[in-house]
């Protein structure tokens, strides 16, 4: 835009920024009061371009930018807070119209006035075109409003069937577990196949007054246990068991001739 | 027939029309709408019995039918097609451990008791688990146990055998080659071998159970 | 009938009858049923896009229409027929402008994330105008964005098009002109441009990802 215009024409650009500052003057002065109704600096912008009442593509950016710093000079007369973001659109709209007014400074990098102008009147084309595609939308025959759905919907009843799965190697691994298990969780028939040392003890209790003389540990074994290997190693270790206790109660001494030979207990003499 | 005369400044909808709307608003409807509704709902003039008589018509023989209830009208899907109105959905699901056990045990000991089952597991086994296999197919009661209290057994069907793809029971591995495959090679602290075939029977359950399944 | 499922493993039923069965599902419920859904619950064999392209025939200029949304089927009351309605209309919550803008740049921009509508809107977007939206099940989230930060998208549901009327959301009003126009395009912001806070990841979507929602 700047390019385009002769060195000539300053004056009339001058004068034209008049013109629309007066104008943008007074508009901000309607808009003022309404300034918690924007959405907003881009909405602002757009509201204000309203009254360039031109097609957005043809708008003057430089006549918005004056419209705008307009309005935020009103706000400001009217001690009117404002928030941050429509100061730094103020600031960004000085920056861009002395980027329009001004030649360009070949050492200065990044887009040229006119780009940033244009996005800008992009940004707004866009953001109107959004606002009547929204509209449009709200207008549309809408569910619930103009077509409604079905009053009575029978639903439709979920049947849900479960079925169970499960692999061999699931069966055998759920059975080894089981199995392994065992070992170290005494089953309630075990106990039928081991004697206690309460047991041992209460069987030993009475008898050993009848051992006045040394008789072998494993006459005491109750009938029958020492057929079953199994039977006999528990009540073995529990009777055995049991006659040191009964020993540290120092009413029987025990003895054993060599490692492995049978032990032996008497009734400890002086006890009654 | 629409009051004439009262209001001829609009003239009703024709019938075509009238039917539409009667459709429409069934159609919208929470509940069966009455003749005396649908007049007050459509434009003056407008007969809604009449418009009833051509859609009912139309509806003949369709997938939804305009039926009377009490002295109100509604749409409704025709009853040949209820079962479009059921979903089935199939959930394959994992067999439970507890169930998956329980089985085990049936298929290496079968015929069992309960009591047996848990006598094994070490737990109790609860109704569901067993229901559960009762229903799946995969277990069915035997025979019944000539001990007192006579109760009864369970013992695995044709269908789990199809199910795990044995020929019989007596194809079910071993515990020998259960230990091979890694599957009972977790070791006692007393280095006993877990419930082996008679090796050591001085614990587990009796061997016998075990005879009499895979023996007979 | 007798269980057609069973016995038409081979034969599917006649598309008269097909054409009844779509119509039954589709009335019975208030939701859009896909076809899929629709060829689950129907018979085996049978061809429910087929019957729906009879059933939508004879729906045509009826009271109640047959309608597509997104992948699904629904039947609605016909919309000049509203006014007969007022007993059925639900009040909708009004949605504040915000609201509704955020609702456009969704439907026309999508995937679009939340700095693209903030650019977009030259504001920032307040959690509860999204979340509203989402509450409405107007918008959803849509696939991550390949670009820093990975920031989510959003896109309209196949609620929204149900609401609207919208067959896809290439139907969307406008759309095309929108495009030709080059405002569906996300221009990359200039440099210092201050509306929005798009700094991160402010260059939109790469324009293929607007062409793969419209363009196929």
């Amino acid at each position: 835009m700047r390019r385009s215009f002769p060195v000539g024409s300053m004056g009339e650009v001058v004068s034209l920024n008049t013109v629309a500052s007066v104008e943008a003057r007074r508009a901000a002065e309607a808009l003022i009061v309404d300034v918690d109704g924007f959405e907003g600096p881009l909405d602002l912008l757009l509201t204000l371009s309203r009254t360039q009442k031109v097609d957005l593509r043809t708008i003057s950016v430089l006549a918005l930018a004056e419209q705008y710093l307009a309005f935020i000079e009103e706000a400001r007369t009217l001690r009117i807070e404002l928030a941050a973001d429509y100061l730094v659109m103020a600031a960004w709209l000085a920056f861009l119209k002395s980027r329009l007014l001004l030649p360009p400074d070949p050492a200065e990098e990044g887009p040229s006035g006119e780009d940033l102008a244009a996005h800008l009147a992009f940004q707004l084309e866009r953001l109107q075109a959004m606002r009547d595609a929204a509209a449009r939308l709200m207008g549309r025959d809408r569910k619930g409003r103009d077509f409604f759905v079905r009053g009575l919907p029978e639903g439709v009843a979920r049947v849900k069937r479960v079925t169970y799965t499960a692999t061999l190697l699931d069966l055998m691994q759920g059975y080894a577990r089981i199995r392994t298990r065992d070992e170290f969780r005494p089953f309630s028939m075990d106990r039928d196949r081991i004697l206690t040392l309460e047991q041992a003890l209460d069987r030993m209790r009475p008898l050993i007054g009848f051992a006045g003389d040394w008789t072998d540990l494993m006459s005491y074994l109750p009938d029958g246990w020492e057929d079953d290997p199994g039977l006999r190693r528990s009540a073995t270790a529990a009777t055995f068991a049991a006659s040191l206790e009964l020993a540290k109660e120092g009413r029987i001494e025990l003895r054993q001739a060599e490692t492995y030979a049978p032990i032996q207990i008497r009734r400890k003499d002086g006890d009654g | 027939m629409a009051e004439p005369g009262e209001d001829s400044l609009f003239e009703a909808p024709p019938m075509g029309e009238q039917e539409r709307m009667v459709e429409a608003i069934l159609f919208a409807s929470a509940e069966p709408v009455t003749v005396a509704e649908l007049n007050a709902r459509m434009p003056h003039g407008a007969d809604a019995a009449e418009a009833l008589v051509h859609l009912r018509k139309r509806y003949d023989g369709r997938g939804v039918h305009l039926v009377k209830v009490g002295d109100a009208w509604a749409l409704r899907t025709a009853p040949d097609l209820g079962f479009l109105m059921q979903k089935e959905t199939v959930e394959t699901r994992k067999l439970s451990r507890a169930a998956i056990e329980t089985l085990a045990i049936v298929a290496y000991h079968q015929p069992v008791t309960r009591a047996e089952i848990e006598e094994i597991r070490g737990v109790s086994v609860s109704r569901g688990t067993v229901d559960q296999l009762l229903e799946l197919e995969w277990i069915k009661f035997g025979r019944r146990k000539m001990t007192p209290g006579r109760p009864v057994t369970y013992v695995v069907t044709d269908e789990f055998l199809d199910h795990f793809g044995l020929e019989s029971a007596r194809d079910l591995p071993g515990l020998k080659e259960l230990r091979a495959a890694g599957l009972l090679d977790s070791r006692p602290p007393m280095g006993n071998l877990p419930a082996g075939e008679a090796e050591d029977d001085d614990d587990g359950p009796p061997p016998d159970d075990q005879g009499e399944m895979f023996d007979e």
